[in-house]
């Protein structure tokens, strides 16, 4: 192909050719080492965020050595059908998105927008679910640095009769609990905002038929991005939940 | 500045001339290890640096185009790039060991080490000596004894250095760190902060007075605020109420405290430690998290109403607990009269405890 | 073969017709751009103009310290002057120094593609430079901030009131913009090679940036969120780091220094690459153990990960993780000793001249030695309890990032320079301001080494008398080396209209960069080509010349 | 799960298979029952990790958790990322990640356990 007549990259070459769709940028040679490279940056990109939450994973890890009780403690205080609804409804997502991401694949346009459309109302209905969580702890003034109090970590728990009642200055590290809670739900909740945002507009370009012609890239790394913000929840899920239900 | 005239350069010159240093004066038993290991380094640092300033003016002037026109191209040598790597590695390593052995001298404090507390604060050191002589920003030692600092910050981190003694240790909040030296020659020597914090952090900085023995003894009954640390913890514990449990009775609900400094106690999570002074601090302000073995975690938490000042009164109370006679005696004295936290009422100094308490 | 342009020699050498730089006119031309050079000359606009205000402030610690007093700036200005110049200098300056600017520029012409694989993330990256950069500004002039560029808790958290906040969300900003930056290298060099471009053909300069971007890319995310988590604990106080709170402020310092070592690399890998061409070019001599040294690059920044702690010794780490650090920390001294030999070696036979670049990089071979092998002294133990959160410290990474990085910035400007902007600079100016800085530099820094033997504590206002004379030494050499920094931004600048044509290859060098026009296309080569030598192949080279000699006679 | 790969080979339909390209992989589209069937695997680990948290098993509840959430993630990253269908560089890269994590968590922790081990 004669470069010259190809302006910079901002600008999209006229002609539409079968080897020259006009989704394929001039700077790549075709159309397979356009959708690798594209692939393999949002993977490098995902390795940027693995090491994003890897920061607060190894926070936790030191304080939950730490403050074993206060986490036990903290970690009741969760409702544990919420988390594991949230955890369904990702997972339950990420299907989705798995099928939206194939229905671009065979080229369906439908079938692309009902499974994008499934998948947003999955995720926004993790955020509910996950707002109402926050609202119940600030209720029970679990938010640290705004409206803390250790009032709750100091009696029984009446849904675990069977925990003792922490000391004052173990129940003062359930603070520390909640800080990374809070940092870690935050930190994913925003990924999700950001990502039902994404498909959103996904969506509306998948409307007119953007990613129906072969042009699946932006479906498919969508797809990674969401199915990485679940796996980040799926460690969460236990690792905050999960700890020591049984006592 | 004021004799704008005056000759600047000449002054500079004299400056230079009477203050030029290249090393700070050895003054302590490590000072010459520190040194040693430092020339180690030079030299081999001087080799290395030879070497390549060597290949690079004998190549450039040897294969300079105007003599060498034409290169000749050469792929590598496994032979020689393996001599470069394993020379530096094999020099490395000496380093390693070396640098690990010096370590460990200057961060394992002898047995026999004479225990000072170091508070840093912004911006200041506060220096208490168990024998309840307080300085700020100056610590007076004697020569020939090994020192033990205590070091902890009540505020942010701090770094204590004493480039004449080659230690230094980071001060840091929440937590006791140790450093030890022992003071080889009577001086006058500087002692910086060097970890920045804050605005003054340039002013916090002090002297260590290294003293003959004698001198030290005198300085030191000169100085004394008239209460040993230990007897400030003692009258700190009494206002708290510690003794209303750990007491020597069989039914106490807290441990007893007689000879439990040194001691290996088991916790409650099954593990054994031994108590020492950064153990002593932590029950009182996180009990809970260092419960002692078949008793209720019912001790609450001093987090926040106890001065780093007040922990350290304590830990050198209990420290020199060896009977329970004294615990008990503190009970009626508590009873009589309470004491209020970190005052110094003055009639009523608790009698001087065991004879070994007030000396250096 | 036939792909690479051959152009007439430099004397009578003409500026191309068309080229990056006069393909379309106008600012929205440039700042909607995709074109990779472009951004480059973004990028380097941005960064010089930061450089230059982390200058002045280095000048203003200078001058402070000339005399022992907090006399020309109070405390608490002077920490915020030595705040602002580190917090400038480590991410306005450093870190995209050459990656952002010489490296975005080359990387996409060495291995033989039209652009980086996402041009319009690699201008979302200069973007987020900027505004990280109008964030950092506006900092500066609503008070400035007096953390230090390290951040430490807990006084960043709760002991100061200056502006932490946004002073750490410009440097979370600026990390994205790095981050992005690595993600494209990394793609690119994977996926955007051209025919024949195999891994062992790619030159050093490629391989140099491969392994910085791999550390962007893993380190810089720990450093964002640290941030974060300092920004949270100053707004509401979530107690992560804070001691009265259970939390732990060494964890802080774990975080902060598992992106801020590797950082160091990430400063000083690229110009590593830098130092291979040019030695390379200027000796007519393939690098000596091409191998060696690119997996040496790779090593470096693999071990790179494993030694944070060094910055923590004396701060109370468990004695058993220090001789781990301490062990790694010399391993990974090794892969840079392995570097200044060969370089070394490449010298030999080789046909050596003297143009500016290359006494840029003699002199990065000096200084980095020195900088490296004063590192093998703080990376030891026992000696680091002396040396650390001293002057040796100030002057160790100095020597590595000024006298390494610095010098390979300077030394990659000037040898691109032709290639960026199809001019030559004065040979006489610049060989003059490269040994001015060479000089200025020496002056500057090697008394630092002595203070900090002396115990000279770092972030000092005001420091006892019987330190002033090496003061004055280094504060007289900081003029010098001032001096040598301001010459090329004059006669670089001159050059853009008056310097002399350079035509394709001045240099005669290999690389597949002088192979096409100075300046180049917007799309860099006329057809894609294909690659049948390897990199520094000076046999290939003069055949192609007498080719096309033979050709046009 | 090996046998429920009733996937399709596809090539996306270019003509020329660029020269640039040498470690150059196929596309692979993979069938919705596997996706069907992963998902249905993952709702049971989420329950089951749920239920055997209520068990008392000692210190092997979090690993149990752990080893859970591991499997899980691993479901999503080989079936729903592809990973199992991708190239050897992409399944580095995934590597590199978790490897990286893995250093600082593991170097990390070396300080945090062994202070408790006592001074020298």
């Amino acid at each position: 192909m004669d470069s010259h007549t190809i302006a910079a990259q901002t600008a999209e070459p006229a002609q539409i050719e079968l080897e020259h769709p006009p989704f394929l940028r001039h700077h790549f040679e075709n159309l397979a080492q356009q959708r690798e490279a594209a692939t393999f940056g949002m993977w490098v990109f995902l390795l940027t965020e693995i090491m994003f939450f890897g920061g607060l994973f190894c926070a936790y890890l030191v304080f939950r050595n730490w403050y074993y009780p206060a986490f036990v403690a903290g970690s009741h205080t969760l409702h544990i059908w919420a988390g594991t609804l949230n955890t369904t409804l990702l997972i339950i997502s990420s299907f989705t998105m798995a099928m939206a991401v194939h229905a671009a694949e065979v080229r369906h346009r439908v079938p692309l927008m009902r499974w994008m459309i499934v998948t947003i109302i999955l995720g926004v209905g993790f955020l509910c679910v996950k707002g109402y969580e926050w609202h119940d702890e600030w209720v029970h003034h679990h938010v640290p640095g705004l409206n803390f109090s250790i009032e709750e970590f100091t009696h029984v728990n009446p849904a675990y009769p069977g925990d003792k009642p922490l000391a004052p200055d173990m129940a003062e590290k359930t603070q520390l609990y909640y800080s990374l809670y809070f940092a870690m739900t935050g930190m994913h909740a925003l990924h999700m905002v950001i990502g039902v945002c994404l498909l959103t507009i996904l969506l509306i370009r998948a409307q007119a038929g953007a990613y129906t012609n072969g042009h699946i890239a932006p479906v498919e790394n969508f797809g990674l991005y969401w199915h990485f913000v679940d796996i980040i929840w799926i460690f969460l899920f236990p690792l905050l939940y999960l700890i020591s239900r049984h006592q | 500045m004021q004799h704008f005239i005056s000759p600047v350069l000449w002054q500079f010159l004299v400056k230079w001339l009477t203050h030029f240093a290249i090393f700070p004066p050895e003054a302590s038993s490590i000072a010459p290890y520190a040194d040693a290991l430092y020339f180690f380094l030079i030299f081999i640092s001087i080799i290395g640096l030879g070497a390549v300033a060597f290949l690079v003016i004998f190549f450039s002037i040897r294969y300079r185009q105007s003599r060498n026109p034409v290169a000749t191209q050469i792929e590598g040598s496994t032979l020689l790039e393996a001599t470069w790597t394993i020379i530096p590695l094999i020099l490395f390593m000496i380093t390693f060991v070396w640098g690990a052995l010096l370590y460990f001298r200057i961060y394992s404090p002898p047995p026999n080490a004479m225990n000072i507390y170091v508070v840093g604060k912004q911006w200041m050191w506060k220096i208490e000596h168990p024998g309840g002589q307080h300085e700020i920003d100056a610590l007076h030692i004697p020569i020939d004894q090994p020192i033990q600092l205590t070091l902890i910050s009540q505020d942010v981190f701090h770094s204590f250095s004493v480039p004449a003694f080659r230690v230094k240790r980071e001060v840091i909040p929440g937590r006791y760190n140790t450093v030890w030296f022992e003071a080889t020659k009577p001086g006058v020597y500087h002692l910086f902060c060097t970890q920045y914090c804050g605005t003054l952090h340039s002013q916090m900085i002090g002297w260590v007075y290294a003293m003959k023995p004698e001198d030290y003894e005198a300085w030191a009954a000169g100085s004394t605020s008239g209460h040993s640390l230990a007897q400030n913890g003692e009258r700190l514990f009494a206002s708290l109420g510690c003794n209303s449990c750990h007491n020597s009775s069989p039914n106490a609900h807290g441990p007893n405290l007689a000879n439990v400094y040194g001691s290996h106690v088991q916790l409650a999570n099954g593990q054994f430690v031994t108590v020492d002074d950064a153990f002593l601090r932590d029950t009182i302000l996180n009990p809970t998290l260092h419960q002692i073995a078949g008793y209720a975690p019912i001790m609450p938490t001093y987090q926040g109403q106890v001065s780093e000042d007040g922990l350290i009164d304590l830990v050198e109370y209990i420290k020199r607990l060896n009977s329970s006679y004294r615990i008990d005696q503190t009970i009626d004295n508590s009873a009589g009269q309470p004491v209020q936290a970190g005052a110094t009422p003055g009639g009523t100094s608790a009698p001087p405890l065991a004879p070994g308490a007030v000396k250096p | 073969m036939s792909t690479i342009v051959s152009l007439p020699d430099q004397s009578t050498a003409r500026l191309p017709k068309v080229s990056y730089l006069n393909k379309e006119y106008g600012l929205k031309s440039w700042l909607l751009t995709g074109d990779h050079k472009r951004i480059a000359v973004l990028y380097m606009i941005s960064i010089t103009f930061f450089f230059f205000i982390g200058g002045a402030m280095a000048a203003l610690i200078r001058l402070q310290l000339l005399t022992p007093y907090a006399d020309l700036l109070a405390e608490d200005t002077y920490n915020k002057v030595f705040t602002a110049h580190g917090l400038i200098m480590v991410f306005f300056f450093l870190v995209p120094s050459v990656p952002a600017t010489i490296g975005n520029f080359l990387i996409p012409i060495m291995v033989g593609a039209k652009d980086l694989a996402f041009p319009k993330i690699n201008l979302l990256s200069w973007y987020l430079y900027v505004v990280a950069g109008i964030m950092m500004l506006c900092v500066l002039t609503f008070g400035g901030v007096d953390t230090g560029w390290t951040f430490t808790t807990p006084l960043s958290t709760h002991y100061l009131n200056t502006n932490v906040v946004t002073a750490g969300l410009a440097v979370f900003v600026a990390g994205f913009s790095s981050i992005f930056t690595g993600l494209n290298f990394i793609v690119t060099i994977h996926r955007m090679r051209a025919p024949g471009m195999t891994w062992f053909r790619l030159p050093l300069f490629v391989w140099s940036h491969y392994a910085a971007s791999i550390l962007m890319v893993l380190g810089t995310p720990v450093l964002a969120i640290t941030l974060v988590l300092v920004v949270l604990e100053r707004t509401i106080g979530i107690g992560v780091f804070d001691p009265t709170k259970g939390g732990d402020p060494l964890l802080f310092q774990h975080l902060f220094w598992f992106y801020s070592h590797p950082a160091v690399y990430i400063m000083i890998l690229p110009g590593m690459g830098v130092i291979s061409e040019v030695i390379s070019t200027f000796s007519r001599k393939r690098v000596f153990g091409y191998t060696a040294v690119a997996f040496s690059s790779v090593a470096i920044a693999v071990f790179g990960f494993f030694v944070w702690a060094h910055h923590m010794f004396i701060m109370g780490i468990s004695n058993y993780s220090a001789l781990v650090f301490s062990l790694l920390t010399m391993l990974v001294a090794v892969p840079s000793a392995i570097k200044i030999f060969n370089w070394c070696a490449t010298l030999y036979k080789g046909s050596i001249t003297f143009e500016t670049p290359m006494i840029y990089a003699f002199g990065f071979l000096g200084l980095f030695t020195i900088g490296g092998l004063t590192g093998v002294f703080l990376g030891s133990l026992g000696m680091d309890i002396h040396l650390t959160e001293t002057y040796f410290v100030v002057a160790h990474f100095h020597f590595v990032m000024v006298g390494g990085m610095l010098m390979a910035y300077l030394a990659g400007i000037h040898f691109w320079w032709p290639k960026i902007t199809g001019r030559m600079y004065p040979e006489g100016m610049s060989r003059l301001a490269a040994v001015t800085t060479f000089i200025g530099f020496v002056v500057t820094f090697s008394p630092q080494f002595i203070l900090g033997y002396l115990g000279m504590p770092r972030r000092y206002a005001a420091y006892p008398p019987e330190f002033q004379v090496l003061n004055v030494f280094s504060s007289a050499g900081a003029t010098v080396l001032g001096v040598g920094y301001l010459m090329p931004l004059l006669y670089l600048t001159w050059s853009l209209k008056y310097g002399k044509i350079a035509g394709p290859n001045p240099w005669q060098a290999t690389g597949l960069e002088w192979q096409i026009q100075s300046p180049p296309l917007t799309e860099n080569f006329e057809k894609t080509p294909i690659v049948t030598h390897e990199a520094y192949d000076y046999e290939w080279l003069a055949n192609k010349t007498r080719n096309e000699v033979t050709t046009v006679g | 799960m090996e046998q429920h790969q009733q996937e399709h080979h596809h090539h996306l339909p270019h003509p020329e298979m660029g020269p640039s390209e040498p470690t150059h992989t196929p596309f692979r589209i993979v069938s919705p029952k596997t996706y069907l069937i992963i998902a249905c695997c993952l709702l049971f680990l989420t329950a089951s990790t749920t239920a055997i948290s209520y068990v008392e098993l000692g210190v092997f509840n979090a690993v149990v958790a752990i080893a859970i959430a591991c499997l899980k993630a691993s479901l999503v990253v080989l079936f729903f990322m592809h990973i199992k269908y991708s190239s050897k560089l992409t399944k580095l890269t995934v590597c590199s990640g978790i490897f990286t994590f893995l250093v600082l968590i593991t170097m990390t922790m070396t300080d945090y356990i062994s202070r408790a081990w006592g001074r020298w």
